[in-house]
């Protein structure tokens, strides 16, 4: 099972800002191994964060994002307390979801 | 890559995923959380995948910042701050000219959300790295050149 | 020769050991080293032992060897020196770029019949379009109107590649043709980066 | 326009350009301190409560110097000399003799799968060197010498540090002595001085970028070993605990900064 996600949400006023740090391979599939052969593609191809049933934030991504993913974005309309879910799919269909109140 | 995906959502992994969405999981179903774009993340060339996110028509705009290092110290992570002051820019695509796949990120940026977006990608090697804003059905680009330097002792 | 060489190095093995810096006794030291070691791919565990060369500078800053200690370190660093024997300096500039970017070589984890870089670029400024470049070394970019100040300059390149304690006794940089890591033929490809006017170098 | 958070303000002008005399450092601004070792930090804080091992114990009862189970602040005070061991140990070698005598071990499977490979997850060892080294941020470096064991170890790895050897006649003070010095475009700190030893021992085990992974001080001298040429330097063997006792006693005062991030 994959590991779990650091998450902050800091909210100042109703403006909340977001750092989620994911551990992720993200093998590029073009990456040999000890035995000279490619390292199949093995990334996150899907990212959604949501405060309660709202999704604030959608991603799709390919395998050029950097291993142990870092996202950072701030929306607004939401309060400390709150949670907040941040859900990842890989392209095996492995997934994550972690929850935190904001901070 | 995709076929893997195909086989994996097939073979149930779907069920699974729809699990981790917890209760929301039935509208996570309605809403297309798992929409993933095949033909433009396969895409070698960043005019290739403009043309299948629909953007024919793309003007340079200084309402899209894009904020890189001139020089990353290592490809294997370098950061990269997007933002559009663009009003009603719903959606940021993230790109860079010289990987083997162009277009490395999509972001949707629901209302109330600020279209701005910070994250970390690889590069081969030195590019240009490209962002690409949507709004309605308009499109603006900024674009940055990054070196890609070579590190450490070598070997 | 080969008593006279003998004595030198008495000499400079007694001269290395009365300046050792600090408290320890040195064969403890040297004990210790051999248990902490493992031979791992090319690198055997011969590679820890001490030429007298090394042995005379590995003091500590300020402790060089004694001025005496240093010239006779120079001259034979000078007399080992094997110069290309029909006076052909200059190999192909384009193949001494790649050789000054390459840093593959004699590590443990390197294969060991592959060719080996000079890894020039990790200590020097070369090619004026490279910016990673080191700086533990001098600049070399335009190096050859520095080498044309000096009537000997082409042959004295040489001398520095092979072997750059014929200058500087205690010099930092690797022995690359007298300890075998270049061959002669990578040496001239070198010089030629260094010296060929249609060099990036000198461009 | 959007109202705009401080932060992204910040970002944008740190990223606008490079000083002159680091070519990285809007790279590295634009990083920032959100470092993908606390991935492994909130890992290690599991692993070292955890009943594990042959013995199903956690690591509790592990004497990192300070005192059976006591983490906040160990790390500064590493490498120490250990009566019950009889030897001086770095972080490394106490926890492979905690897992070994505590929770039953093997040392040898320990010490064989040390550091992990590229593209496997974090070993065991580099989880707990993360977690242990973030419970001692901002203590200032104690490193004893205290008693005999520790000032030999000392007087050993400053010995060691000079010493030529190896097809490309490289000691650590080839690279390692001189100010305001560069391998390609990386910074070599002079770790004769205090300042260099400082920036170097306090940042140490870091996250490297190029690796992907959290590298502890042990793989780091194993690892500019093998870059000196020279054959393997053995995990927790003498020399390896010199060269970081060497190091740790010029750093005293400075303050600890790990896991940091590096390229």
């Amino acid at each position: 099972m994959a590991d779990p996600m650091k998450i902050r949400a800091v909210a100042q006023a109703d403006r909340i800002e977001v750092k989620i740090l994911m551990a992720h391979e993200e093998e590029s599939g073009f990456r040999k191994g000890a035995d000279g052969a490619l390292v199949p593609a093995h990334f996150i191809s899907n990212v959604s964060v949501r405060l309660g049933g709202r999704e604030v934030l959608r991603a799709q991504w390919g395998p050029a994002i950097a291993k142990n993913p870092f996202l950072q974005f701030a929306f607004r309309g939401g309060a400390r307390g709150d949670e907040l879910t941040v859900i990842w799919v890989d392209n095996r269909g492995d997934s994550r979801t972690d929850r935190i109140p904001v901070a | 890559m995709d076929s893997i995906r195909r086989e994996m959502i097939r073979a149930g992994g779907l069920l699974g995923v729809l699990a981790a969405f917890g209760a929301d999981a039935a509208e996570t179903a309605a809403t297309p959380a798992l929409e993933w774009n095949h033909a433009a993340f396969e895409a070698k060339t960043v005019a290739d995948a403009l043309k299948v996110l629909g953007a024919v028509v793309v003007q340079d705009s200084a309402e899209l910042q894009l904020t890189v290092p001139e020089i990353a110290e290592d490809g294997a992570a370098v950061p990269v701050v997007a933002r559009s002051q663009l009003d009603g820019t719903r959606q940021i695509h993230l790109l860079v000219d010289r990987n083997p796949f162009s277009l490395a990120a999509s972001f949707d940026f629901p209302e109330g959300t600020e279209a701005a977006v910070s994250t970390r990608i690889k590069m081969n090697e030195t590019s240009d790295v490209v962002a690409v804003a949507a709004v309605g059905g308009r499109f603006y680009l900024a674009r940055r050149s990054i070196k890609v330097t070579i590190g450490g002792c070598g070997g | 020769m080969r008593a006279r060489h003998f004595a030198v190095w008495t000499l400079l093995v007694l001269a290395a050991c009365a300046a050792a810096p600090g408290a320890g006794d040195s064969s403890q030291t040297e004990e210790a080293l051999r248990a902490s070691f493992r031979a791992r791919g090319q690198a055997g565990l011969d590679r820890l032992q001490q030429t007298p060369l090394q042995r005379a500078c590995s003091l500590a800053p300020g402790q060089d060897p004694p001025g005496e200690v240093r010239k006779r370190l120079e001259q034979d660093a000078l007399e080992r020196v094997q110069f290309p024997p029909d006076e052909h300096w200059l190999g192909d500039w384009r193949r001494g770029e790649k050789i000054a970017q390459s840093g593959v070589g004699l590590q443990f984890s390197d294969p060991p019949d592959g060719a080996r870089g000079g890894n020039c670029y990790a200590c020097h400024q070369l090619s004026g379009s490279e910016i990673a470049f080191g700086t533990i070394g001098p600049s070399l970019y335009r190096y050859r109107e520095r080498a044309e100040r000096n009537p000997d300059g082409v042959r004295r390149t040489w001398i520095r590649i092979w072997n750059a304690h014929a200058f500087n006794a205690c010099s930092t940089m690797p022995r690359f043709g007298d300890a075998g890591i270049l061959t002669a033929d990578q040496i001239r490809d070198l010089m030629a980066l260094l010296l060929d006017p249609q060099s990036p170098v000198n461009r | 326009m959007h109202r705009l958070g401080l932060a992204w303000l910040l970002l944008a002008m740190l990223g606008s350009g490079a000083r002159a005399d680091d070519p990285f450092a809007s790279y590295r601004e634009l990083f920032g301190d959100d470092n993908p070792a606390e991935l492994a930090v909130a890992k290690g804080q599991e692993l070292w409560a955890a009943p594990r091992g042959p013995q199903g114990v956690s690591l509790a009862a592990c004497d990192l110097g300070l005192g059976p189970g006591v983490v906040a602040g160990a790390y500064a005070a590493l490498p120490r000399y250990f009566a019950d061991a009889g030897a001086v140990m770095d972080l490394e070698s106490r926890l492979l003799h905690c897992m070994v005598t505590i929770q039953g071990f093997s040392r040898d499977e320990l010490a064989a799968h040390a550091f992990s490979e590229r593209g496997a997850s974090q070993t065991d060892l580099e989880i707990l060197v993360a977690y242990v080294a973030s419970q001692s941020r901002g203590a200032p470096v104690d490193v004893p010498q205290s008693v005999r064991e520790e000032r030999e170890s000392y007087a050993r790895g400053r010995r060691l540090f000079y010493r030529r050897s190896g097809p490309y006649d490289f000691a650590c003070a080839s690279c390692h002595s001189l100010d305001h010095r560069r391998i390609r475009l990386q910074e070599l700190p002079n770790l004769t001085g205090e300042e260099g030893a400082r920036s170097a021992f306090t940042h140490w085990p870091a996250y490297r970028i190029s690796q992907g992974a959290v590298r502890t001080m042990q793989w780091r001298m194993a690892d500019c070993v093998r870059q000196q040429r020279l054959p393997e330097l053995v995990l927790g063997s003498q020399a390896s605990v010199d060269l970081i006792t060497y190091l740790g006693v010029l750093a005293r005062g400075g303050a600890m900064d790990a896991p940091s991030l590096r390229r």
